[in-house]
C-alpha cells in the first residue's frame, strides 16, 4: 500500500527502537537507527510524522488508527532508548497524539446531515483541531530551518576589533540620557534574579475528581428531590471532571437500580428518579473508575 | 569633514577602512553620511566589495546582517577560527525554544498565549529563555487583554545572518492545505531573496518530503 | 585540532579569516601552531597577504606591530575612519553597554564572570567597550581567582553628573515588591525548560555581546 511504499523511500522507516523485533531489520547498508520513533500498525508502517502527513493529506482516516497501538509502541520506543531518551520528541508527541485523540474523537462524533448550528459548530471544531495540527507541523519545520541557520551561522566570526588607542581618543564624550534615577531601574533590571528552573505537572495531572465522593452527593440529591434532571444534578460541579464523574456515579447507580433513567430523544434531557428506597444505605458504587490507570496491554 | 576628503579619496578603498573599526553592522545611511556619499554609491561599492571578497577566495566576507554592514570569517575556516576565538560559541537551542522562536518570528507581535495556542503547550519559560538570550524582547501589550506582546530581535536576525524580517521562509509550502489555515498566517510572509547567498529554497525542499 | 584541518585548508585564506576576528595582534608562532603548519610557511603567507593588500590598493592592511599581526586602517583612510569615529553616534552607549554599566555602578569592585552571570550574557567585549571610553577601570584582582575587577571611574560620576558614588539612587525603591517577584516568578515558568541556566557561568557564553 501507498504507506508503506512511503516509508520504504524514507531511511528513518527503518529505524530499530530496541531492534528486539524480528523480521524488520535493517537493509545491511542503511544507517544505524538515528533513535527516531516508528509506528507500527495493521495498516501503516513507518515514522510517525509520515503517519500525520498521510492523514493530513486524507491518505487514512484518523478514525483507522489505533492509538492506543501508537502509544504502546512509542512507550516501547521510549523505554527501548533507555538512559537516551529524548525530552523534545516525548513532548512532540504528546502534543500530536493529544491532537489526534482530539481529531478521532470529534470524527468518530455521529454527525448525519448539517442541519442546525450545533452540528455545523461540530465541522468547525474538528476543521479547527486539523488546522491546528497542521500549523503545528509547519512551525516545526520551520524550526528545523532555523535550527539550520542558526548552525551554518555559528561558524561565522564578526570582526568586533576593539578602537586603536589614538582612534579612541577621538570618540565623543560619552552621553548618558537616562539620568540617575533611569540608571538605578536600569541596574534593577540588569540584577533581576532570574527564576530558578522548575517543573510544574499541575497541567499534566487535573486535580482527582472521585467517583465515590460525587455517587455520594448525587444520592444524598435524589432522594430528597425523587426525581430531577442530569442537568440539575451537575449545575453546581465546579469543572468538567465533576461533571463526568457524576455521570459515571449515575452509570454505577443504574447498574445497581438504584435509579430510573429517562431520555425522550437524542442528547435531549436525561431524567433521573430515585429508585433505591428509603433505607440509609448507599448503593455500592465501586471504585472502578477511581482506580488508577494500569498499562494496558495492547 | 572636508570637501577635500570627497574628492581625494576612493570610496571602496575608504568602506574598507571604515569597516575595519566598525563593532556593530554599520548601516548604509551611516557609512553615506560618514563619507559623504550618496547612499546608492555606498551600497553599490559594498556589494562589489563583498563580490571581490568571495572571488578572491578571501578568507574573510563582507554581509550584510540585520540592516548592517560588517566583516566576518568564512565559515569553511571556523575550525580555523575557533583555535584563537573561545567565547562566542552559542548554545544550542532546543526544539521547544526553537517551535516557540519560529512562532514568533512569523506571528509579531504575538502573545505567549497565542504562542501556546500554536505549538499546544504552555511556552512561558521558553519564552523566558529566548528573552535572556535577546533573541526576542517585550513589544507592548495588546490592546483587548493587556498580554504582553513578544517580537524578533535585531540580535536574532544577526544570529540567523538574515538582511531583514522579509527573508525569512516562506510558511505556505509547509502547509499542505493552505487554504484551510486561516488567511492571517500566510500574511507577510515573502520569500527568502533568491539572490542570498546561500539560497535558503533548498533547506525548504530538504525538509518538505518527510 | 583535527587532521584534516591542515590538510584542507588553504593557508592563506585560513590567516585572513583568523586575523579578522581576533582581538590582539597574533604572533606567527601562535598562528602556526594552532594551524599546524610551519612557521616558516605562516610568515611568507602573511608577507604575501600584506603584499597584496597594498597592491590591490585595498582600504585595510596587515601589519607586525610589536610581534603580532593584525588588520589596520591604511593610513591614507585615516581622515575617513577618524570621521566615522567622531561621529555623534557613538556619544551614546548601546542598552547592553549601559546595563553592564549599572551592574558595575552597583555592585563594584566586580569581575567581568560575576556581570556576565547577572546579566545571563556574555560581556567581555561591552566591558572593553566601558574600558575604552574611560567609564570603567581596573580594581585590583579577586584573591580567591585572581580576576580582574573593574569599577566606575571619576569619569563616570561626571558623566552622570553626580559628586560621588554615595549620590547614586537607592535600588531598594525600584525593587518590585516581593509579592509581585512571586506572583511574576510562578506565573512566568511553569513548564519545564532544559534551556534555563543552572549555572550561570557557563550560560553567560551562550551569547556575546558587541
Amino acid at each position: 500500500m501507498l504507506a508503506e511504499a512511503e516509508a520504504e523511500a524514507q531511511p528513518d522507516a527503518e529505524a530499530e527502537p530496541d531492534g528486539s523485533e524480528a523480521g524488520t531489520a535493517p537493509e545491511p547498508e542503511a544507517e544505524p537507527g538515528d533513535g527516531r520513533f516508528t509506528v507500527r500498525l495493521a495498516n501503516f508502517e513507518g515514522p510517525f510524522d509520515l503517519l500525520l502527513q498521510l492523514i493530513s493529506k486524507h491518505k487514512m482516516d484518523v478514525t483507522e488508527v489505533a492509538l492506543s497501538k501508537v502509544t504502546d509502541e512509542f512507550m516501547a520506543h521510549i523505554r527501548g532508548m533507555g538512559p537516551d531518551w529524548d525530552l523534545d520528541q516525548t513532548t512532540e508527541f504528546l502534543v500530536v497524539a493529544a491532537t489526534l485523540l482530539d481529531l478521532k474523537a470529534a470524527r468518530l462524533l455521529p454527525v448525519a446531515e448539517v442541519e442546525d448550528e450545533a452540528d455545523l459548530a461540530l465541522l468547525e471544531a474538528r476543521d479547527l483541531l486539523f488546522a491546528r495540527l497542521l500549523q503545528y507541523r509547519a512551525y516545526k519545520r520551520i524550526a528545523d530551518i532555523f535550527s539550520e541557520r542558526l548552525d551554518t551561522e555559528a561558524r561565522r566570526y564578526p570582526r568586533t576589533v576593539g578602537l586603536e588607542a589614538h582612534l579612541a581618543e577621538l570618540l565623543p564624550d560619552v552621553v548618558i540620557s537616562i539620568g540617575a534615577e533611569g540608571f538605578a531601574k536600569l541596574a534593577v533590571k540588569a540584577m533581576q534574579p532570574r527564576a530558578k528552573p522548575q517543573v510544574y505537572v499541575d497541567h499534566i495531572h487535573a486535580p482527582l475528581v472521585s467517583v465515590r465522593e460525587q455517587a455520594e452527593i448525587v444520592v444524598a440529591r435524589l432522594r430528597e428531590a425523587g426525581e430531577t434532571s442530569f442537568r440539575v444534578l451537575a449545575e453546581d460541579a465546579p469543572d468538567t471532571l465533576t461533571v463526568v464523574a457524576r455521570f459515571l456515579a449515575l452509570l454505577e447507580l443504574f447498574r445497581e437500580k438504584a435509579v430510573v433513567l429517562d431520555q425522550d430523544e437524542a442528547l435531549g434531557e436525561l431524567m433521573v428518579r430515585w429508585s433505591g428506597g428509603e433505607g440509609d444505605g448507599v448503593p455500592t458504587v465501586t471504585d472502578e473508575f477511581d482506580r488508577v490507570v494500569t498499562e494496558e496491554k495492547a | 569633514m572636508s570637501e577635500g576628503l570627497r574628492e581625494e579619496l576612493e570610496l571602496k578603498p575608504a568602506l574598507e577602512a571604515v569597516l575595519m573599526v566598525v563593532d556593530e553592522p554599520a548601516t548604509e545611511e551611516h557609512l553615506a553620511k560618514v563619507l559623504e556619499r550618496p547612499r546608492r554609491a555606498v551600497a553599490d561599492a559594498l556589494r562589489e566589495l563583498a563580490d571581490e571578497y568571495t572571488v578572491q577566495g578571501r578568507g574573510f566576507e563582507l554581509r550584510l546582517v540585520a540592516g548592517g554592514w560588517r566583516f566576518y570569517s568564512r565559515a569553511a575556516y571556523a575550525d580555523a577560527v575557533e583555535g584563537f576565538v573561545l567565547d562566542g560559541q552559542h548554545a544550542r537551542l532546543t526544539q521547544a525554544a526553537l517551535e516557540t522562536l519560529a512562532v514568533v518570528a512569523y506571528r509579531q507581535p504575538v502573545s505567549r498565549s497565542r504562542v501556546s495556542a500554536v505549538r499546544g503547550v504552555n511556552c512561558d519559560g521558553v519564552m523566558r529563555t529566548l528573552l535572556q538570550r535577546g533573541l526576542v524582547d517585550e513589544a507592548g501589550t495588546e490592546p483587548e487583554t493587556g498580554a504582553i506582546l513578544y517580537r524578533t530581535t535585531n540580535y536574532f536576525l544577526e544570529r540567523m545572518g538574515l538582511r531583514g524580517l522579509d527573508e525569512l521562509p516562506e510558511l505556505a509550502p509547509f502547509l499542505p492545505e493552505a487554504d484551510a489555515i486561516e488567511a492571517e498566517t500566510l500574511e507577510g510572509v515573502p520569500s527568502f531573496d533568491p539572490d542570498a547567498p546561500d539560497a535558503p529554497e533548498t533547506h525548504a525542499d530538504d525538509k518538505t518530503e518527510m
